[in-house]
Formats: structure tokens, C-alpha cells, sequence
């Protein structure tokens, strides 16, 4: 049963996935790439609705930078899969005017880093388009692109963007962390009538899992509970769930079994799954592939300290990448990402006192 | 201290020799209403300024005064469901393109009952059913956003096959060729987004007309202090393999003939074009501006060639109807003068009179069409009041 | 006694103010207006300092488009007083070139809220540039303008750009609440071998207070105690400190007595004397003008958080701006920012249970 | 496909005709050296991919190989004083300035001893010493700094009066007219970056010269699919007011007659410049593109005018000596070929017995020049070890 939304800057009526239907199995044999998922996810909303097209640098004749929109252009010719100049801001902009006009724009940055050129149009306009017309023009663009260090990247090629960006009211954040999700998540972005921005990771694109044959719609919003333990919570989004993931793996070994919530989604946030595990565990750990000051790992521990101070055993502990522009060597890259010693080491810290 | 003239400050001499004037098949009544939209933008922007002084706009507000040929003149070659989009100096857009003068007003005094519902105000004056994509407060932002109109008016009829659910649009309504206008301002030439707006438009052959009110000053700055070949704009055109035109924004019936021509080759050919019309604003950058960057006789001698008086004078002088007399009487004009009065009285009325939005209902509202619990720490989004435009 | 710095990326010894110098009285009757003292700090750095020029839109001939910069142009000819296009992006980067080269830009932006368009330069060249180069080239460039809403500039026009850019380490942010501190603060920045990003409100531009004619820099990192009290804290920066101020005089009517920290600066954020504050009272309010969700507001309590958990009475609250773009209308407005009345709530709410 | 060939991509016609040769006069060891810079360029890069391979090199690494003549005849044209800047595939400029290839290939594998500290890698070369003022990641982010460079080279002498204390400055030098490169793919052609930059420069009178180094490509994307009016790129820099220039980048002593005398005119005209200069990349855009953009006929016709070659064979045919001998032998050739692959081969040496960064010493360090307490929740930054270019 999918709900329909109505809003005045709605030409038709939105008719949204049902999310009352239960999710298929994450488990079974249909083994792809976390990249052929996003491509799944893309092309199935596209053959539904012709409003949809893709642009970004090379998505088109090259088949995508990192071959996410590989055969795209095959399928859905050259005017919806579309080759763009180095512009970020002006087909950021494009996409904005597009989408007002009535369009539903996916819009690839090859990666996100790139998008600071672009942050008057993503910043200014995106998010704020519906306000500043009084209701009058939503702006339902997906952005989506590589996000994050790792890979040697440097200074200039390695942002986690959701630092910056989460500040700003008026978007939806959506950062998975792996291939069920991403194309879940992706599609429920697409259909959605607001602006989203989805984070993918460079790093994760050759990831693999069953993504099932079924077409479903992850919901924002909704945590995914992946471990289950009685000591800690361990909170986080995008890439380093998988570093969580392994730091509890290890903790296990010690004796130490956490609550492993991955968020999916960041604006919206979960917070009621973090509070009500937090009211089990009395601790926590937020891992976060940001800069620490003004992060969204901050926000995290904020809104925990509003809502269940009185349930914590041990302060929020926080780890996020060092505080420093990425370096380009692999011995301080490495020291300068979240990783599953720091992450083991910050739950064991709630423990010892 | 830099001092332009009309003589240098013109469209380019070759329209003078032009044999084939498409308004000379305009009827009179169309003339005439041109004037009494040129004449009730000059009469809202003067009680606009007025308002302001008794503190009843805030915030930043730019008077369109002396460049209403411009919008009515640019708008009349349009058809009504070609998109426009513009910068902040937009309330001459507004009210060429049909806004209700008390939906803008009451923008500007911040009420409920404005065409952002307060929310926007002088520099945000979007209408939806009138194809008005918002006036725009970031200096260039607004170009890459007209881009991106003529891409989908375009994409509509190319992939669509047919018409996006606009106002207006009819259920089997086949989609057709249209044409977009990104309206900026001189200063906005030096802004990366318009470049690369330009490059993208030539490259994807969109048809969209960057339309440069080029008033010859942002804010202090003289145009040849801050764009480079400002004596030749359409230098600007002919790097991205871009038709350029200088076209003079002086006289409404002129700019017409240049203008409408080009809009038509543009939507035929659905090609882009870029235009330096050369026009200029008597009064401030915005409601505080000393203008020391001007002198008063360079003010003066624009408002000599006043496109108001000159079209008034030309329907009431050498512009005959068929019955060989002058197509506006002394008496229909000063009746027209009075009427806008009026129109304007009724405006500034409606929008004092309007309440001012519901600080519960509105502050939250309008950020998401799909809000969502726990997108925000502090407290959920709503939708808030339908917009009196829709 | 001024202290030497060296580094290799100087080419010459930096000179830094002398900062054990007892700073001039606060109280007289120089009384002048916080454009003025920005004027002077200028003024008075240029006349010492070729190598400083001042670039930005209107600055020159205009005498600024809020006559910050008036009668500078006469003073430094048009060769350092210099009138830009509007290419915030374009003249931020020619900044960086001429002050890798050895310069030292002071760079307006007529309102922070267009430094978006500049995005790239100021997030990815200007922080990094020390890094990237192994040290070989810092960027020392004063970018200051207006930041902050208020006065109905709408959603485009009202940003406060701490919310974003104190996400990003290598440069300094600094923010003065008052005529004395922005003249010294911003003699300092200057004089400073490292970016700062200087945030001005033009709410204040016309608030006047006596600033002494003896030459004084302000040392960052050190927050101003401008009110004591032994309640509970308030911490805030920028133009809400006044919000402050004014909350803290309505409760000691109440006889509520709050510590008022004026941090002045955001990066460095002078966390040790905010410890030190709720130490003594068990609780504290931070008051923020930029939107909440991964502020410099979530950094403070997380700070707070991390160091004092132990000493706290009551969870640590925050008063941002609320989380919706700016509004124009005049009632809208007044809800959305920080305002005594909701500061004055928190606090009472810190004491209530 | 789009298939290029090496007659449309190539200088302007006119640059035949030249009746005097700027190169004439040059002594035949110059050329000599050139062909060496060449040489060891080609070389550098072989072991760079190799080494990329071997995972010895990390992150993304662009390769020079094909536009060697570029880097060789436009830094040729310069005096070593001259400030330059330039984008990811920087290589080639770092040691066509004199960047010793072990602190270039230490900088690749990560190392201490590299140009940044192991902090940059291959898109960050920055060389003090050397002016180059660094390669960068942000396409078309550095022509802003190529700009400011220019300025400040201004700004010196005009304001100044006396140099700013850069390596190499002795006191009482006096400051001299200087002229800044900022070097771009043609892919930065699209960024609005460089338009606001050549609009500074245009209206500033800059001595500045964007040298586009047009490859054809920017990625996968031939040049027409991204950039109008690639047929004749002066237009865009027409639109500034800014001379504009085609010059031929496949024969190095040819691109030295066009650009030196190029250089020279802004150097003391102090005015900006652009050129389009034509080069080719043999290599795929970075280490892992596939490359089905092109046809390796084409690779094959372009390598048939390889610039290394072309020199190689003029010094040691036609271009003759005083004695009427070729100015370089069979075996001189041979000798020089040897000696570059022994630099380049210590250079790797060099790189992998580098020790790599200290992590407590420079995670930390390089963030301020002036740390103090509270910069970071995390941590206090320090200072690390001395640049080894310093
Ligand atoms: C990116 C950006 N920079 C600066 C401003 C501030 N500003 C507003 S209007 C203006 C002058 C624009 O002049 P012009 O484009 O000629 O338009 P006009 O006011 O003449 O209509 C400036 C600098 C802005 N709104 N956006
Ligand atoms: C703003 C920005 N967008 C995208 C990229 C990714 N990117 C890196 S190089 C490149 C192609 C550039 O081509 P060109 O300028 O022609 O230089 P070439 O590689 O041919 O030397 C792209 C798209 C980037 N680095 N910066
Ligand atoms: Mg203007
Ligand atoms: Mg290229």
C-alpha cells in the first residue's frame, strides 16, 4: 500500500514507496557490487518515471568514473544519461531550475569533494528553495558521489562533506554502508519530493552482498540494529559501521558484546533507536569519519546528553578522524582514520571507570 | 569620477536601420497596456520606497525605477508559459509577468498573504502560476537556475513527450517549444556561475536568453571598473559560440523589435542568446545609497529619455490608430494614471491590512513536502498554510 | 616584549604582539562605533605593514558598502584599498597566490553569506595549503565580513558561517561581541601567520564603546568572564553574547546569578575557562546564532561533556537559531534567533530540577 | 568516436611564417639541456607507473608522458624567479623547474624526504626554492592563484618597493618586473574559477598567462563534448580583453619562438595572456582508465610527432654547430640517455629508502604556523621536521 503526499508545490500528488511492507531478506545468494546496486537503483526508478535523468562527469560515454552508470547510456540514450563539462556549479544549478520546472535530476558528483564549488547552488538554493517561495517549488534533486578519505587521496580529494553540510536545514542525508542499503536507500531518495544528499564511499564500491531481486524502499530515518550487546552502544553511519563492526568482533572476544547501530540515514536521525539503546547500555560511542569540532558525531552526543543524561554510566566518547587535512601517506592516513582499534579502545574506555 | 552618457550607454546603431518592425502589427490596446504595466511599476516601486522609509519593508530592497521597458518590454515577447527566472531587483518581473501588486507588497510588509507568505520578501518574489521562478538574492545564482529551465521545457517535449504538470497545463496538452530568460544584472557577468551556464547552454543548445540589464553600475561600481570588454558585452557571448546582442532598453517599442525577434529565432532553433541591454536605475543600489559614484547630471540626462514619458508621448503623439488619431487620448491616459493609482493604493492596503503569518504554523512549515520525524533536534517540520498564489 | 615566531614556511621570523602586555582599560569615553574600531585595526597594521592591502567589493571608492573601510582609500591610494568585481571565488584565490607569495590580504566579503561561492578556496586551499606543501607555505589571509542574521535579509543573506566552516581544521575563527574586542582581536588576526576567518555582524556594525587609543591586541583562545555568578553558565560568541547579557540581567532580577563567557574566539575555543566556569556552577547554556544540528553549540556541550561530565547538575542546554532557513517577515524573524527570553528559559529550566 | 588527428590539433598557421627566431640565438648546449629535461621527464614517468603497479605509489597519479615539451619550452621561456602554479598532473613542471626527482618520487612513495613531507603526493608537488607554487588537486582552482601570484609579483615593486624575502631574494635587491604561469587542463576551461580569475587579471592588467595545456581530453571527454567554441579557443579570451594565442606544444624549439616572445611582452607590458597550447597525453588520464575514448590510431599518430624524437633528431641533423657538425652526437645522445636513467633510478632509491613520516611527529604538525592551545578537541598541533626543500 504506497501513501500518496499531497503539497501545494506537488504538480500531482507524490506517491511514496509503502514502507509498511516488510523488507525482503538481507540474506540469499544474489551476490553484487555495492556499485550495481546503486546502478539497480537508478535504473528501476528511472524506467518508471521519465521525469528522471542523470548527469554528472563522465556518466555517459564512460560509463561512470567509478562505473556506477555503467550500460546507462545504452539503455536510456544520451538524454537522460548525460556527460557533463567540469561545472559543478552550473549543473548543480541546472538541476535546480530543472527540478522546479518539474524534472526529478540525478545529479552525480564524481565525487563529493568536488561539490564545494558547487556549495552556493547545493546550500543556498537546495535546501532553501521552498522556503524562500513560500511553498511554492520544492527542490527534489538527489546528489550523489563519493565521500570520505581512504585511498591516498589528500588534502583536497577526501571530504566527508556530512560535517559540513548536516548544519544546514532543508536536506536529507542519506550514507550507507553497504549494497543492501545503498540500494534500499537510494530508491527511497529518488522517489522522495525533497532534496537528498546520498553519500556513497569510493572505498566500498566494490563491496558485495546479496541485494535482493525484489524491488524495495529502505525508509529514512530507521537505524539498522546490526549487533546486539548489553555493554555499550556503538553508533555510526556510512564506511566506518564496517570498522564498528569489526571492533565488536574483537570486543566479543574480550567479553564486551555492543549494540551496533548503524543510522543510514543522518538527517533524519534515528535518535530514538541511540536513546533507547543507550537506556540499555549506558554508554556509547559515536564513530564518525569527519573532523571531530562541529561534527555530526558532536550532534549525536549532544542529543544523547538532552535525552538520557540521567541513563549514562560513563560520558559519550566520541571518535572521529584526526584533526588535521588528510595526509597523503599511507602510514599517516591510516593513523588519521577512524579505525577499529580506536573504536575498541574508546568502548573499553567507558567500561574502566 | 566615471561618466556614462546616453549616447554611449545605447543599443547598437544598426537596429536604427532595421526595414521590418514587428510591432507595427501590434494593436494600440497592447501599446497601451504596455504603458499602464511601465507606469504602475514606476507608481509600486515609489510607494515601495515610501513604505520603506516608514519601516514597514525590511531587509534589503531594490527599486526597479527607470528600467521598466526593460521587464515589460522583454516579458511581452514571451509567451505566458515561457519560464523566467531573475535576480533580486525583481519586482518590475514581478508585475510585468501579472503578479498581483498586493501578493508582492505583502511579501515585502512580511504577511501571510505575500507570494512567499512572508517568508521571502523583496528580493524573493517567486509566482508559480505565472511561470516566475523567483526573483534570487546570490549575485549570477539565478543563471545556472534559467539554464535549467530551458533544459527541461526543453527535455519535456524531446524525452517527456509530454508537458511537465505545470499551471495551465491541461490534461493531453501536447508539449511544446519553449524559451527561458535568466535576467541578471551587469555585475553579475563576473560571477563563474553565468560562465559556466553559458558553456553549458551552447554546449546542450538550450534555449534560454541571458538577459543582462546592464544599468551601467553594481552598486558603486561602474561597469568598466568591473567586467573586462564592457564596451562590447557580446564578446562574452562569443566565447561560448553564443548569439550576442546589444539591444537598447530606452524605448519599450525598439527594444520590442530587437527583442521579440531573437526570442522567436531562439525558440525556433531552440538555441541560446545573450543580450546587454543597456538601460539604467534613477535611483539607489538599494534604500541607502549616498550615489557619490554618479553625478546628478548623469542621472538627469537618463531620465530625459524617460521610456515612460517617451511611449506615453509616442501613443499620445506620432503613433496613430486606424481613424488616424493619436491611439491614447490626454484623458484615457491621465484616467490610466489614475487607475494604477488606485491599483496601488488597493495593494499597499491589502498588504497592511493582511495578517502577518502564524509564528506556530508557519516557522516550521514549508522546509519539507515530505517532512519526517527527527530531521531536526529541535522539533518536527509541518506543512503550514496553502500559498495564495497556488 | 614581542615574541619571534619561526617556521620554515617564514621567510622571515614572524613578529607576534606582545601578549603579556596588560590590556587598556575597557572604560572610558573614546566612545566610538565597532566600524570605526574595525577601521583602525586596519588602519594601524597597514601603516606598519606594506605587505597588507585590503581587497573586496566596494571597499574603495564606495568607502565600503558599510563604511568600514571609510577614508582608507585616501589614506592607502587605490594600489592597497582595492575595489574587487564580484568574484568572491576569483579574488578570495588571487588572495591565496599573493599571500603564499608573501603578502598578507585582508579580504572583505560584503556579507559572509557570499563566501559560499567561494567555497572552495577558503576550505580547500586556504586551511590546507601548510599541509599539503609539507609546510613549505602557510596562507595567511584575514577573510572578514558580516555574518549572522537579523535585519530580514531573507534565507540567502543571513548565514552564520561558524555553523559550517569550524567544522574544518587549519584556520582560526574569530568573532567579537563588542567594539573593544573586535579592534583588538582583529589587530591581532592580522599580525597572525595563519588564515583567519574574522566574523562580523552588521547588527553591530553601529554599537559604540570606548576604545582606548593606545595600541592593544587581543590574545586568542582566551575568553572574556563578563559577568560572574554562581548558577549556572553561559557561554556564547558573537552578537548573542549581548542576548546574553541581557538574559543574565532579567534573572539576577530573579536572583539568578550566571558566569557570562564571551569566547571571542571559536577556534581556538578557550575550553579550559569554560570547564572551570561549570566546575563552580554544575550547569550551563550555550547560546549559538547558527542552526543547531552539528554546531559549534553540539561542539561545546561535547567538550563540556567529555571533561566534566562528573560535575554536572543538570544536562548542559543549547540555544541555537531555530532549525529552519531564515525567514524574512519581522515576526518570523524574531522567533527564529536567539533571543534573551529563550536564554533566560534555559537557564531557569538548568535550576529547575 | 570523436578521432583527432595532428593536423586540426595543432599551432596556427601563421607561426610558420615567422621571420625571426627567438631560438637562434640560443647556444646549443641550452638544447641540449632541454632534450636532457625531456628525457628525464619520459623517464621519471615510465617509473612512476611502474612503481604505481608495485602499490609503491598511492591516491591518484596523473602522468606527463606526450606533453613534455610543454613543461620544458614554457619554463624555458621564463626567468627561474618567475612565479608558476599548475594542476594534478604536475610532474613534469616540478622537474622541468629543477625539483630533484628523489624529493618528486619520495613524495610519491609517502616519504619524509618528499617535496610536501609524504603530505601532498603526486597531485601536490610544491617547490619553494623553485617558485613553482604547487600542483593542485581542484580543477581549474589554481588559475585564481596564478592570478594572486601575478598580483603580488605586481604589487612588490609597484607598492613595495623592494622584494619580498623569497628564497633566493638577497637584501637589497631591487624588485623587477615578473610574470607568473598558471597552467590548466583544458577540462578548467569549463570552471567559472578561471573566468573570474581572467577577468581580474584583464581588469587589474595582471602578468599573468594561463597556459591551457590542451590534451584533447579532460578524462574521457574530447574537448568539442565539453567546451564550446574548442575550435578557436582565443574567444575565450576575447571576452576579456585579454591577448589569446594558439601555439603548437609538439616541437619544443617551435613553441619556444612562440612563447618566449609571448612572455616577454607580458613581462613588460605587465598584461595577462592565454594561449592554448597544443599538446597530447600517450597515457590514459590517470592509472586506471581504459581509455575506449580514443583509438590508438590516433595515440599512434600523435606519437609520431613526438616531441623528444623531433628535438633528438634536430640536434643531431639539421641543427648544426659553429664547427657545421650536428650539435649532438650518436654518442653524447646515447650518454645523456644513460645518465637520466641512473637519476631517475637513484631517484627510486632514493624514494624507497626514504624513511616514512614519523606519525607522532606529522600527523599533527603543518596545520599552523602559529599552533596554540584549543585549536582542536583532539589534540595540540606542533611543529614537525623542516621541509627537506627548505
Ligand atoms: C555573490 C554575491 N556577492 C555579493 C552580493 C552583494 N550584492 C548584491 S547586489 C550587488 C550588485 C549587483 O549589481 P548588478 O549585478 O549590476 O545588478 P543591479 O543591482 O545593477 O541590478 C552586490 C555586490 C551578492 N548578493 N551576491
Ligand atoms: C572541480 C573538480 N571536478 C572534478 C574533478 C575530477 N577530475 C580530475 S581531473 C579531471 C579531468 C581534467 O581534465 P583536463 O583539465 O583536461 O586536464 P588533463 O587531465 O587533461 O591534464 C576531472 C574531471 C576535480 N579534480 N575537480
Ligand atoms: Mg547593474
Ligand atoms: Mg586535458
Amino acid at each position: 500500500m504506497t501513501t500518496t503526499l499531497e503539497h501545494p508545490a506537488l504538480p500531482e500528488p507524490a506517491i511514496l514507496p509503502d514502507f509498511t511492507k516488510p523488507l525482503p531478506s538481507r540474506e540469499g545468494d544474489r551476490i553484487i557490487q555495492f556499485r550495481e546496486a546503486l546502478r539497480e537503483a537508478m535504473s528501476e526508478e528511472m524506467r518508471k518515471d521519465s521525469r528522471i535523468f542523470l548527469m554528472g562527469e563522465e556518466v555517459a560515454q564512460y560509463n561512470g568514473a567509478y562505473k556506477i552508470s555503467q550500460g546507462m547510456l545504452d539503455e536510456f540514450g544520451p538524454l537522460r544519461i548525460i556527460d557533463s563539462p567540469i561545472s559543478e556549479n552550473g549543473f548543480a544549478g541546472l538541476a535546480v531550475g530543472a527540478a522546479m520546472y518539474g524534472l526529478r535530476p540525478i545529479i552525480e558528483f564524481m565525487s563529493w569533494s568536488f561539490s564545494l564549488v558547487a556549495a552556493d547552488q547545493i546550500l543556498n538554493n537546495v535546501p532553501k528553495m521552498l522556503y524562500m517561495s513560500g511553498g511554492q517549488w520544492g527542490c527534489p534533486v538527489v546528489f550523489r558521489g563519493n565521500d570520505g578519505a581512504g585511498g591516498q587521496l589528500g588534502s583536497t580529494h577526501s571530504w566527508c562533506v556530512e560535517g559540513l553540510y548536516a548544519n544546514v536545514p532543508g536536506v536529507k542525508i542519506v550514507i550507507p554502508s553497504n549494497p543492501y542499503d545503498a540500494k534500499g536507500l537510494l530508491k527511497t531518495a529518488i522517489a522522495d519530493p525533497d532534496p537528498v544528499f546520498f553519500l556513497e564511499s569510493e572505498r566500498m564500491l566494490g563491496d558485495k552482498a546479496h541485494v535482493p531481486p525484489e524491488e524495495y524502499y529502505i525508509p529514512f530515518g530507521q537505524a539498522a540494529l546490526l549487533r546486539e550487546g548489553k555493554d555499550c552502544t556503538i553508533v555510526s553511519f556510512g564506511r566506518p559501521v564496517n570498522f564498528c563492526l569489526e571492533a565488536d568482533e574483537a570486543l566479543r572476544a574480550e567479553g564486551i558484546e555492543c549494540d551496533v547501530l548503524d543510522m543510514r540515514t543522518i538527517r533524519p536521525l534515528d535518535i530514538d533507536s541511540i536513546i533507547a539503546s543507550v537506556k540499555k547500555t549506558g554508554r556509547i560511542v559515536v564513530v564518525d569519519q569527519c573532523w571531530p569540532f562541529a561534527s555530526v558525531a558532536s550532534e549525536v552526543v549532544t542529543q544523547v546528553i538532552e535525552r538520557a543524561f540521567d541513563w549514562l554510566d560513563h560520558q559519550p566518547l566520541r571518535v572521529n578522524t584526526e584533526d588535521v587535512p588528510t595526509p597523503y601517506s599511507k602510514v599517516l592516513e591510516a593513523e588519521y582514520l577512524p579505525n577499529p582499534r580506536k573504536i575498541a579502545a574508546a568502548v573499553r574506555k567507558t567500561l574502566a571507570s | 569620477m566615471a561618466q556614462m552618457t546616453t549616447e554611449t550607454h545605447s543599443g547598437s546603431p544598426h537596429r536604427k536601420a532595421r526595414t521590418h518592425r514587428v510591432s507595427d502589427s501590434l494593436p494600440g490596446e497592447t501599446l497601451i497596456t504596455w504603458l499602464r504595466d511601465m507606469l504602475l511599476i514606476r507608481e509600486f516601486e515609489n510607494r515601495c520606497a515610501q513604505a520603506y522609509q516608514q519601516a514597514k519593508i525590511g531587509g534589503f530592497c531594490h527599486l526597479y525605477t527607470g528600467q521598466e521597458a526593460v521587464a515589460v518590454g522583454t516579458i511581452q515577447s514571451l509567451e505566458r508559459d515561457d519560464p523566467i527566472v531573475t535576480a533580486y531587483r525583481d519586482h518590475g518581473h514581478a508585475l510585468a509577468r501579472g503578479m498581483d501588486p498586493g501578493a508582492c507588497m505583502a511579501e515585502m510588509f512580511g504577511k501571510i498573504t505575500g507570494c512567499a507568505k512572508g517568508k521571502g520578501g523583496s528580493m524573493h518574489m517567486f509566482d508559480k502560476p505565472n511561470w516566475l521562478f523567483g526573483g534570487h538574492g546570490i549575485v549570477g545564482a539565478q543563471t545556472p537556475l534559467g539554464t535549467g529551465l530551458a533544459f527541461a521545457a526543453r527535455y519535456e517535449w524531446e524525452v517527456m513527450g509530454k508537458p511537465c504538470p505545470n499551471p495551465g497545463v491541461k490534461p493531453g496538452d501536447k508539449p511544446k517549444k519553449k524559451v527561458s530568460l535568466a535576467y541578471l544584472g551587469d555585475g553579475a557577468l563576473n560571477q563563474g556561475a553565468l560562465h559556466e551556464a553559458m558553456n553549458l547552454a551552447g554546449l546542450y543548445s538550450l534555449p534560454v536568453i541571458y538577459v543582462v540589464e546592464n544599468n551601467g553600475y553594481s552598486m558603486g561600481t561602474a561597469i568598466e571598473r568591473g567586467t573586462t570588454m564592457a564596451h562590447d558585452l557580446r564578446k562574452k557571448a562569443d566565447a561560448y559560440g553564443i548569439r550576442g546582442e546589444i539591444i537598447d532598453g530606452f524605448d519599450v517599442i525598439d527594444l520590442y523589435d530587437d527583442f521579440k525577434p531573437l526570442v522567436d529565432w531562439c525558440r525556433e532553433n531552440q538555441r541560446p542568446a545573450f543580450v546587454d541591454l543597456k538601460t539604467y536605475r534613477y535611483l539607489g543600489h538599494s534604500m541607502s545609497d549616498p550615489q557619490k559614484y554618479r553625478t546628478k547630471e548623469e542621472v538627469d540626462q537618463f531620465k530625459g529619455k524617460d521610456s515612460i514619458d517617451r511611449l506615453a508621448s509616442q501613443l499620445m503623439g506620432e503613433r496613430k490608430g486606424k481613424d488616424g488619431k493619436p491611439i491614447l487620448s490626454e484623458a484615457r491616459f491621465t484616467e490610466i494614471q489614475t487607475e494604477v493609482k488606485e491599483a496601488v493604493r488597493k495593494a499597499m492596503d491589502f498588504a497592511e491590512e493582511s495578517p502577518t503569518p502564524d509564528v506556530e504554523a508557519e516557522l516550521y512549515s514549508d522546509v519539507f513536502i515530505n517532512p519526517q520525524p527527527n530531521l531536526s533536534p529541535t522539533r518536527d517540520y509541518i506543512h503550514g498554510v496553502k500559498n495564495p498564489l497556488l
